[in-house]
């Protein structure tokens, strides 16, 4: 059953993947992009990442639009046609389609128990959860415990991302400066 | 103090991590550069203690959140991981000195201690990278130092730092994607995120589905080799050294390419063994290919430059291609000149960008024309770039000579003398672009920008006289470099007693 | 059926590699800077389901754990996948800041045309 | 205008119950799903929709930005910290055990002390990144 | 002295003492006469050093030092033999010489960096010491690289765009054809043979094919551009853009010199003269040297510099050498190395006096020099000796280096070289002689009278500068001293090729 909505979810993501593609109003993007992710996350909600899609539509679809939005609000809306053809980067793009695609073939199918990531570590995760931790919710012992390390890094992530912005964006606004320039300003106060 | 003997694996990361989180509350530049000076000076420390220990006792093992691997994540020092640790942890350190007034000279006053905060991220994340044994750590940590160092880069002065900083970003994602993709494929294939227990476990999944694992490391690789730059997928680095801050473009040209060849090398070498790596698929040849033409092309591209950031960023690439060489040739002589050759480039490249910002820090221009006569204006810094150029070239008696000489050694060993030919005379096209700009530099009349300038002050000298002072030693000394290397070298394989 | 339900599940895979090959392309192709930046959350999003649709067990229940089920789908990739949704629009912020700056640089998005006034690329 | 004045209204009324929200999210992350990413992101989602409706000056009044950017690297240091603490009383990095009398309660005090530095990083980060982009305009 | 040192303490003091002088000289850059004095000083204790451990190398000893072991078959070791002591007498004897010389030069031209120059210099010197008692190959070219990045200030030392131009020829030839030809014929050598140290009778295993061989020799013949075989002899006339006392000294004695005796040594210690004379391998480079020979002495008699003329003179004279090693008969052996010591002498008499007469009459073409003879005649007596023996008439020292190439052509039984060297000695006379005739015996015509500088030729030019016409005299008198003790060098030299 969840093979067949998953089919269907997974069938609207490419159409709303393609218009993003040739949509060139930015905002109709960014919106798309949003739809985007709230199917994304329908589709994690089938596979069982509760957490997963809790959190891909509140980021994905929430802060991420926010923020494009705010993006667009300073800078253009309108994207031009690029110049050059489209035409290695499609070859990339099918190149590593090929690849992905041969590579997935030899993977056991779909959805079932005994492949061998349901066998060698998440079972004992899935097992000692509760006497390990109290926490029932295995997702969260493991993020916060088993691989708390993980997690640390990736609040850090988060971290720089932050601290990032603040150093692009803070501050008096600067038009970039040549180097040459500087070079003159240096010549005059040596 | 048994503590912190203990938690030596640990305490690595999370000094600097800690460094930039209180850098982050300062407000004041001096402040962040002195949090920032003792947080990269204890890294060396405990680096060099480390790999004393894995020396006499082995393998550290160390288990994060008491968790035995594979359930949890393991910190897992060996010689290889020891050996980067301590490169990387010291060009951190080294350059701290240099930072206080390059800094203050680039960056706005109010933005400094965030910048050091930067710093710390990045040189955190790249010691997370070669520390653990977790496959999936190693993509948390390379984003921490990715994206702090798209930051360091974009703070350059120059409108085309920002652009530099925005195709590194998207072609670091890109690249940190391909990874993540290439660790997907092997956790399917093996169930498990551990780089030891992976190994363990590849053969029986290789014998039962070998496509995922060659998928994986056909992904793996090009993923990895966005990071380091392998020719031809380096476009993103000459405009990222030349955009970033000289303290910045020094540190990394020093620092994170080498770290990214490190997990080239675990992978290649650990994860998936010579057997799977160069027999399952053509990495071996391809790369091999890949690298002469990095030592040619790039070389050749240098020689044409009139911005010398740019012009050593071209001679980094080219720079890497030597040390894929060495990966390439999977033999004992010329993995030892590969890794040595990480240690080399590190601290010659390192020193050669410090002059440089030493110059853009008295003259506010990295371009060749602006150099005109610089020598005899700044000659302890010039000295400096000449040494270093001279490793650049390979002249004997200087670090590079040691790792060319290794290398074909390598070449020879596997019977492709044409190879010894080529290594040598893509040195020659050094000796173009070096050349070049030290004959503009001492034979030139002074430029006017030139005229004025003076040698810097000693906190500024010292890193650079250090650095060319290493690499005249380990021209002549190289049993702490190209020995260990070599015993890498054997432990990676699997001849020898190292491991 | 089952062979119908064999079938679904390679279009499933099929769609899957569709969607990062997608948001890869546009990364590549478009010159538009956000638009670059929409194509690498879509690269970066689908490749989630690398993960996390090998995790999934038919019949199986959301990882948490309850005297009233037996089967649970597998956690471990939820949790990457956790970390790897957070990392995603760390970079995606930094890169709109970026965006940004490059806007109030050179008056414009368009990586052509900024290579054009810079001259090389 | 007056669709306006409800909406304030409606805003207003809402805010409580998302800060109840996020909390929920935030401590029931343990037993259903949720946790400090998710919780984290709704509390900021509620500030900055504040912040749409009665203008960032109002939300800045609410949540001072110097206050926000203090929280960006407080949220880490806990996390870290709570680490710090494990190892300090014995253990390996992190390892909660250490933490109260026995592994298990320690495991789950240690869960939530990294919980609760989650979500003031996450909500204080993507608050400040959401000032940053604002400010930028004027 | 050896008295109150033991030989390797002077062996140790010969590397040294330059490198001392070479700091002491920069240190004193501020006072010009005491500069001058710690030149000259330096130059004496080196000469000292150097004859006082003669008498034991005569007596059969070999003193040996080392200095550092890079890396396991890679050592920086020195030992003395005939051919080095040989070698570093001439070279620290002309110094002394030389320095006067300089000194002269140098203050009647005001040249700019005086200091640079003269610590250049004693770098050069150095560098040809540790080449000249090299105990290995590896150490022989480290000292060979280092000669020529010590020397090229010295050719680009003008600083204007010719000697720019120069120097760029000299630095890429000579780095080229020893980065790409001779390294790898040295690892090359590394692998097959499995040491690098020189040894009587070579070091190549005997099963190494005469193919291969020949192909080795080639790869050093022509590696080692110093010695200017031809095709690779530009860089030499390249490098007569540097001051006079540059190319008297090293273009005349050490670098060109230290190319040959590099050939000897490993024609001698590497290769084994035997071994050549059996498998013929070395026949090829006989034909080599001859044309190379011929053609540089007819080039010679189309120029009209003086230098120029001198410098191809020089091409064809080192080719004796390299023609001597490739008979791989022991009396070629002995002529090869002779000719290092007779041809040294004679030629740096010769580019005294072209310097002479450039100092004196701002004259640099031959055609200018008109009659000159009556206004300078020691200088133009002191030309005439060394020309004759540059040429090879008894009772002067060259005539005994001809002598005994002419024995090792008979000895080899290719006549061929014996009517070689009688053309050249031919085509010597041609080029040479006429220079003095025409400066004594054509009358100095009228306008001429007026020198380049525009003062007018008084009769007390050699009064004037004494400094550089005492130099030639002297070493003219060492043109026939030496003539008459030249079974001295050949006991010296006997025993390397006794079988």
């Amino acid at each position: 059953m969840e093979t067949f909505i998953n089919a269907v979810l997974l069938t609207l993501l490419a159409a709303v993947t393609i218009a993003i593609a040739r949509q060139r109003n930015l905002f109709g993007v960014v919106i798309l992009a949003g739809i985007y992710s709230f199917l994304m996350a329908s589709v994690l909600l089938v596979l069982d990442a509760v957490d997963v899609a809790m959190t891909e539509a509140s980021v994905g679809a929430g802060v991420s639009t926010v923020f494009m939005l705010g993006a667009l609000h300073l800078t253009r809306t309108l994207e031009q046609r690029p110049h050059y053809s489209a035409f290695v980067p499609l070859l990339v793009a099918v190149g590593v389609g090929a690849a992905l695609i041969w590579g997935t073939i030899g993977l056991p199918p779909f959805g079932t128990p005994d492949a061998v990531i349901h066998k060698h570590v998440a079972p004992v995760y899935l097992a000692d959860s509760l006497k390990d931790t109290l926490v029932p919710n295995v997702v969260t012992s493991t993020l916060a415990s088993y691989r708390g390390y993980d997690t640390l890094g990736e609040t850090t992530v988060v971290f720089t991302a932050a601290m990032g912005v603040m150093l692009l964006l803070r501050g008096r606004r600067r038009k970039g400066a040549g180097g040459d320039e500087r070079a003159k300003s240096k010549g005059e106060q040596l | 103090m048994k503590l912190v003997a203990a938690n030596l694996p640990a305490l690595q990361v999370l000094i600097p991590l800690v460094g930039a989180l209180l850098a982050a509350f300062a407000r004041r530049g001096a402040t962040g550069w002195a949090i920032a000076l003792v947080a990269s000076w204890l890294a060396p420390v405990i680096s060099i203690t480390m790999l004393l220990r894995v020396l006499e006792g082995g393998v550290i093992s160390y288990h994060l959140g008491g968790w035995a691997p594979p359930i949890g994540i393991e910190y897992r020092v060996d010689l290889l991981n020891a050996f980067v640790l301590v490169i990387v942890s010291t060009i951190g350190a080294v350059v701290m000195p240099f930072a206080r007034r390059s800094v203050a000279d680039e960056i706005d006053g109010d933005k400094q201690s965030w910048f050091y905060a930067m710093y710390l991220l990045c040189l955190a994340g790249l010691l997370g990278i070669s520390v653990t044994g977790d496959a999936f750590n190693i993509f948390v940590f390379l984003e921490i130092s990715s994206l702090s160092s798209y930051v360091l880069v974009a703070m350059g002065r120059s409108r085309r730092s920002l652009l530099a900083a925005f195709q590194y970003l998207i072609v670091g994602t890109i690249g940190a994607t391909f990874y993540v993709i290439g660790i997907g494929f092997l956790y399917l294939a093996t169930g498990s995120l551990n780089i030891a227990d992976i190994a363990v476990r590849l053969g029986p999944a290789m014998a039962e589905t070998p496509r995922p694992v060659l998928a994986a490391l056909a992904f793996l690789t090009v993923g990895i080799s966005l990071k380091l730059a392998l020719f031809p997928l380096h476009v993103w680095l000459p405009g990222a050294y030349a955009g970033a801050p000289s303290l910045a473009t020094a540190f990394l040209a020093g620092t994170s390419t080498k770290v990214a060849i490190y997990v080239l090398i675990r992978l290649f070498f650990s994860v998936f063994g010579v057997g799977i790596t160069f027999n399952a698929l053509p990495v071996g040849e391809v790369l091999l290919v890949l690298s002469v033409a990095a030592m040619f092309i790039a070389s050749l591209s240098a020689v044409s430059q009139g911005d010398v950031k740019r012009l050593l960023a071209y001679s980094s690439v080219a720079q890497v291609g030597y040390i894929t060489l060495g990966i390439s040739l999977a033999n004992v002589s010329g993995l030892t000149g590969g890794i040595v050759h990480i240690f080399n480039h590190a601290i010659m490249k390192t020193a050669l960008f410090l002059s440089l910002g030493a110059i853009v820090y008295r003259t506010g221009s990295a371009g060749l024309s602006d150099l005109a006569g610089i020598g005899r204006r700044m000659p302890l810094t010039m000295a400096v770039f000449v040494i270093g150029g001279a490793g650049l070239i390979g002249v004997p008696g200087t670090a590079g000579f040691i790792s060319k000489w290794y290398l074909a050694v390598g070449a020879l060993e596997r019977g492709w003398w044409p190879l010894v030919f080529l290594i040598v005379a893509s040195s020659l096209i050094a000796v173009l672009y070096i050349g070049r700009v030290v004959e503009v530099a001492w034979f030139r009349e002074p430029s006017a920008v030139a005229a004025k300038a003076t040698d810097p002050p000693l906190s500024m000298l010292l890193p650079m006289f250090v650095l060319a002072a290493a690499t005249l030693y380990f021209g002549f000394e190289t049993q702490a470099s190209a020995g260990l290397a070599g015993r890498i070298a054997e432990g990676l394989l699997g001849i020898g007693s190292a491991r | 059926m089952e062979t119908i339900g064999k079938l679904v599940a390679h279009y499933n895979y099929v769609v899957t590699i569709f969607l990062m090959v997608a948001g890869l392309y546009i990364v590549i192709a478009r010159s538009n800077m956000i638009k670059k930046l929409v194509g690498l959350s879509l690269f970066q999003t689908s490749v989630y389901l690398l993960y996390i649709e090998p995790g999934k067990i038919i019949g199986g229940t959301a990882p948490i754990i309850d005297p009233a089920f037996k089967v649970y789908s597998n956690p471990l990739p939820h949790v990457l996948i956790l970390t790897a949704i957070v990392v995603g629009i760390a970079t995606v912020a930094l890169g709109l800041a970026l965006v940004v700056r490059i806007y109030e640089a050179y008056g414009t998005i368009e990586e052509d045309e900024i290579f054009e006034t810079e001259g090389e690329a | 205008m007056r669709l306006d004045a409800i909406l304030r209204v409606v805003v207003k009324l809402m805010l409580p119950f998302m800060l109840l929200f996020s909390l929920y999210v935030q401590f029931h992350g343990e037993l259903g799903p949720g946790g400090g990413f998710q919780a984290g992101v709704i509390a900021a989602g509620m500030v900055i929709l504040y912040a749409l409706i009665f203008g960032v000056r109002e939300a800045k009044r609410l949540v001072p930005q110097a206050l926000v950017e203090r929280l960006v690297p407080l949220g880490v240091l806990i996390y870290l910290g709570t680490g710090l603490v494990a190892m300090l009383l014995g253990g390996n990095y992190l390892d909660y055990s250490t933490l109260a009398h026995d592994s298990r309660h320690g495991q789950e005090y240690g869960i939530m002390a990294v919980e609760l530095g989650v979500l003031i990083t996450v909500s204080s980060s993507m608050l400040a990144i959401f000032y940053a982009f604002v400010e930028r305009g004027r | 002295m050896s008295g109150i040192l033991s030989p390797e303490t002077c062996v140790l003091l010969a590397l040294l003492v330059p490198l001392a002088g070479a700091v002491l000289i920069a240190a004193l850059h501020r006072q010009p006469n005491l500069r001058e004095a710690a030149t000259l000083g330096t130059a004496a204790l080196l000469a000292l050093l150097n004859w006082s451990l003669l008498p034991s190398v005569m007596a059969g000893a070999r003193p040996e030092t080392m200095l550092v072991s890079v890396a396991p078959g890679l050592d920086l070791a020195l030992k003395v033999e005939p051919l080095g002591m040989l070698f570093a007498l001439v070279a620290s004897s002309l110094w002394i010489v030389n320095s006067i010389y300089s000194i002269g030069y140098m203050r009647a031209h005001d040249e700019p960096r005086q200091t640079a120059f003269y610590v250049c210099f004693a770098l050069a010197l150095c560098s040809t010491i540790g080449l000249a008692f090299a105990k290995n190959l590896f150490t022989l070219f480290v000292f060979y690289e280092l000669l020529t990045l010590s020397t090229y200030p010295l050719v680009a030392h003008n600083g204007d765009g010719s000697a720019r131009q120069g120097g760029r020829t000299y630095i890429l030839l000579l780095i080229g054809t020893s980065m790409v030809l001779m390294l790898p014929a040295i690892i090359l050598t590394a692998v097959y043979a499995g040491t690098l140290d020189f040894k009587p009778g070579g070091i190549l295993p005997p099963e190494l094919g005469t193919g291969i061989i020949a192909a080795l020799l080639a790869l050093y013949a022509f590696g080692i551009g110093k010695a200017a075989l031809m095709p690779v002899h530009f860089w030499l006339p390249a490098a007569m853009v540097a001051p006079t006392p540059v190319s008297a000294l090293l273009h005349a004695v050490a670098v060109v010199k230290a190319g040959v005796f590099a050939v000897i040594k490993v024609v001698v210690y590497v290769f084994g003269v035997e071994r050549l004379a059996r498998t013929g391998a070395s026949e090829w480079l006989t034909v080599v040297a001859s044309i190379s020979l011929l053609m540089a002495s007819a080039v010679a008699l189309t120029k009209d510099n003086l230098k120029a003329r001198l410098a191809y003179s020089t091409v064809s004279q080192l080719a004796y050498c390299v023609l001597g090693a490739s008979l791989a008969v022991s009396s070629g052996i002995i002529g090869g190395a002779l000719q290092i010591a007779m041809h040294a002498v004679g030629k740096i008499t010769l580019f005294f006096c072209a310097g002479a007469i450039y100092i004196a009459t701002h004259k640099t073409e031959i055609s200018d020099m008109t009659g000159l003879g009556r206004k300078m005649p020691f200088t133009f007596a002191a030309f005439l000796i060394g020309s004759l023996s540059v040429i090879g008439l008894p009772p002067l020292g060259g005539s005994w280096s001809k002598w005994w190439l002419m024995l090792g052509g008979l000895d080899a039984g290719t006549f061929g070289v014996v009517i070689v060297l009688l053309v050249s000695s031919l085509l010597n006379v041609l080029y040479l002689l006429p220079i003095f005739l025409r400066g004594c015996f054509l009358p100095l015509p009228k306008l001429a009278s007026v020198g380049a500088a525009g003062y007018e030729l008084g009769d007390d030019l050699e009064r004037r500068h004494w400094l550089v016409v005492l130099p030639p005299c002297i070493t003219a008198f060492l043109c026939v001293v030496i003539f008459f003790h030249a079974d001295r060098i050949v006991a010296l030299i006997a025993p390397i090729v006794a079988p």
